[in-house]
């Protein structure tokens, strides 16, 4: 679509322009029949330039400022004209039109046609039609500022970088996982719970003082010795902790798992890890 | 620890750190027999933000934490690093991203309510890949519309140090207490009959009169506030 | 151009590299009218070498060029930026530990048969390597399987002095009661007390109630090591 058309397609708008507007084309009493000045421009660059809008606040924002108009008291008549032309630029480009341009260009007539009614200065709360148009574009102008503050703002990878350097490392030590002894209670407890739902009291209250001494006697007959069975015992643990060793002994002896040996009558009584057995047959 | 070992282990920790670090993060790095306390890493911190105020480089605080990075003043020779220029955002996703730092929480429809267009979901999922922006909560309105608000990554990338930090928004002019100074120069233009050369420049009725002698006084108060 | 000014674009640049940069691709980083030559570089870097000797990090020559890197006798604290957080044992560990602790010694088939799943050797060869069972004896019976029992680093790591401190079973029905104080001393006590309520509230249907209050808590305590 060329310029020609578009053109074309503006004078006959033109010409019928509808009740009380004020054709932006009439100038100084002369039909005008070109596009605004500054779009004279290819359709190519044309689409381009009516892209960079970001929507109908953003354009009425532009004319406005282009003009430096007061914000707060907008020609609405010319300002509607100049939009309705960008609009049907766009439209003559075949420039896909968000149907928010439309929805602005019915707000925007409707103003214009309450502007018109003669104006009651006795009523004191009248409000401006253009009042909420107003605020729109204010408050929209507020936050196109602050995008251009926030991309103004020293950042990261375009104003500052990451330092990067060189890093001497010690060996790495992958740390072992922390167990707290109140999980083992835990674990324990719900392995109780699962016993006493199937198997009733195989676990029973167990001093496990016994069970750690036998692991303990076990410990003492690891290996190549022979231990004599006294040598099991500390006097400084007591009575207690003798009763406890003993029982030790008789619950390996029971399990299988230690062998006493005695060569004759109140000879030295001598221990052995059942494992061992086979290597130390020869012996006395 | 001596004061300048523990700035000397604080440099190396952070001048190597991908990330900013806290204090807290930075105590972490310390064991029990290092003897260093919240109060010291703070003191060896501001010293060394001192330290560094002459070099290319610099100890910054942002939301997260301390971090050392280059100086703004020396972009132009750092940059040529890498061949690829530095990310531009769009418009679109800078008023967007304006919009959930200043109005936040905001739902998507209220940024749209503001700009006056469609937000495309391109523009929100670019900002919560880049960890800008993160759904904070659901309005209680029909549809239950999510809440976006910014993150600490975004005050990071940014050199803040919190929001209270962000440049502040413009004023709202009120256009109702325009009335009477309206009233009083329309009065005063047609007393004094200053309006000929407008009306027949239009040629029309009294709206376009009154639309440009508002012109008139528009450009009145903008000269006056270039002054 | 002055030489501070030289240095700091020098340290800016160094600072941000991946790699070292040799003086010729560092001059490649001036335009003509930087007015850099390549002995203003050699002497900046000189400099720079000398300013750096009592930071946490230090200026260095390769065989490649120039680059920053941390020194050595920090590299304790540094290294750690890459410590992998400790992982969690399994459940599954915990109850085979659990077993060996209060039925030791026990083969692995007892284990088995009282868990009623079968024991992986990788949890086996875990604790073992852990130092905290291993291997007392064999018992006789056909296969002559290995018995298992803890060892003297599985009471200093949890600051028994003996098993005998490990809380009873009786003490371990009112584990709920005990914490969040794992005090020995405080469990004897209550134990005690509290022995007649321990049974009676044994046989009650509580179990899941209990459980899922106990595995709360300990998230908790996770959670709370983490922060």
């Amino acid at each position: 679509m060329s310029n020609q058309d578009t053109n074309q397609e503006l004078q006959k708008r033109q010409t019928t322009p509808s009740q009380g507007e004020l054709p932006f084309a009439i100038v100084h009493g002369e039909e005008i029949s070109a596009p605004p000045e500054d779009l004279y421009i290819p359709p190519d660059a044309l689409e381009v330039f009516l892209e960079t809008f970001e929507g109908p606040l953003d354009l009425l924002l532009y004319l406005i400022r282009r003009q430096n108009l007061d914000i707060l008291d907008i020609p609405i008549a010319d300002i509607t004209a100049q939009y309705m032309d960008y609009v049907e630029m766009m439209r003559n480009i075949n420039l896909d039109l968000a149907a928010e341009y439309l929805v602005m260009a019915a707000m925007l007539a409707e103003i214009k046609s309450r502007m018109l009614l003669p104006r009651h200065e006795e009523i004191e709360d009248e409000d401006d039609p253009r009042a909420e148009l107003v605020r729109r574009l204010q408050e929209y102008e507020r936050f196109k500022k602050a995008a251009t503050d926030i991309d103004e703002l020293p950042r990261k990878g375009r104003d500052n970088f990451d330092t990067s350097v060189e890093v001497i490392r010690a060996p790495k030590i992958k740390p072992e996982p922390h167990v707290d002894l109140r999980d083992i209670l835990l674990a324990f407890q719900d392995i109780l719970k699962q016993v006493d739902m199937q198997k009733h009291h195989e676990i029973e209250r167990e001093e496990i003082s016994i069970r750690e001494r036998m692991t303990h006697v076990l410990s003492k007959l690891d290996g190549d010795n022979f231990v004599e069975f006294q040598d099991l015992f500390t006097l400084k643990e007591g009575r207690l902790g003798v009763v406890v060793t003993l029982m030790a002994v008789l619950e390996l002896l029971k399990l299988k798992v230690i062998d006493m040996v005695q060569a004759e009558a109140f000879a030295p009584i001598y221990l052995k890890p059942v494992s061992g057995l086979d290597e130390y047959q020869d012996e006395p | 620890m001596q004061i300048e070992k523990l700035q000397n282990i604080l440099e190396a920790i952070l001048i190597s750190a991908e990330k900013p670090l806290s204090i807290e993060k930075l105590l972490g790095f310390f064991q029990p027999e290092d003897l260093v306390n919240r109060n010291d890493v703070k003191k060896a911190l501001f010293d060394l933000q001192q330290r560094f105020t002459t070099h290319g480089f610099e100890l910054i605080e942002t939301a997260s934490g301390f971090r050392f990075q280059t100086k703004e003043e020396y972009k132009q020779w750092v940059t040529q690093h890498w061949d690829e220029k530095p990310a531009k955002y769009s418009r679109a996703l800078l008023e967007t991203l304006a919009l959930i730092v200043y109005r936040q929480p905001i739902t998507r429809a209220e940024i749209e309510d503001i700009r006056g267009v469609a937000v495309s979901s391109h523009i929100i999922k670019t900002l919560q890949e880049r960890d800008w922006i993160r759904i904070v909560g659901h309005k209680e309105v029909p549809g239950r519309p999510s809440l976006l608000g910014t993150t600490r990554q975004f005050l990071d990338y940014f050199n803040l140090k919190s929001l209270d930090e962000m440049p502040s928004l413009s004023e709202i002019q009120d256009i109702d207490k325009l009335y009477p100074e309206l009233d009083l120069k329309i009065q005063e233009e047609l007393a004094n009959e200053d309006s000929d050369e407008i009306e027949s420049e239009n040629g029309t009725d009294d709206v376009n009169t009154m639309d440009d002698s508002q012109n008139e006084e528009a450009d009145d108060k903008h000269q006056s506030k270039q002054d």
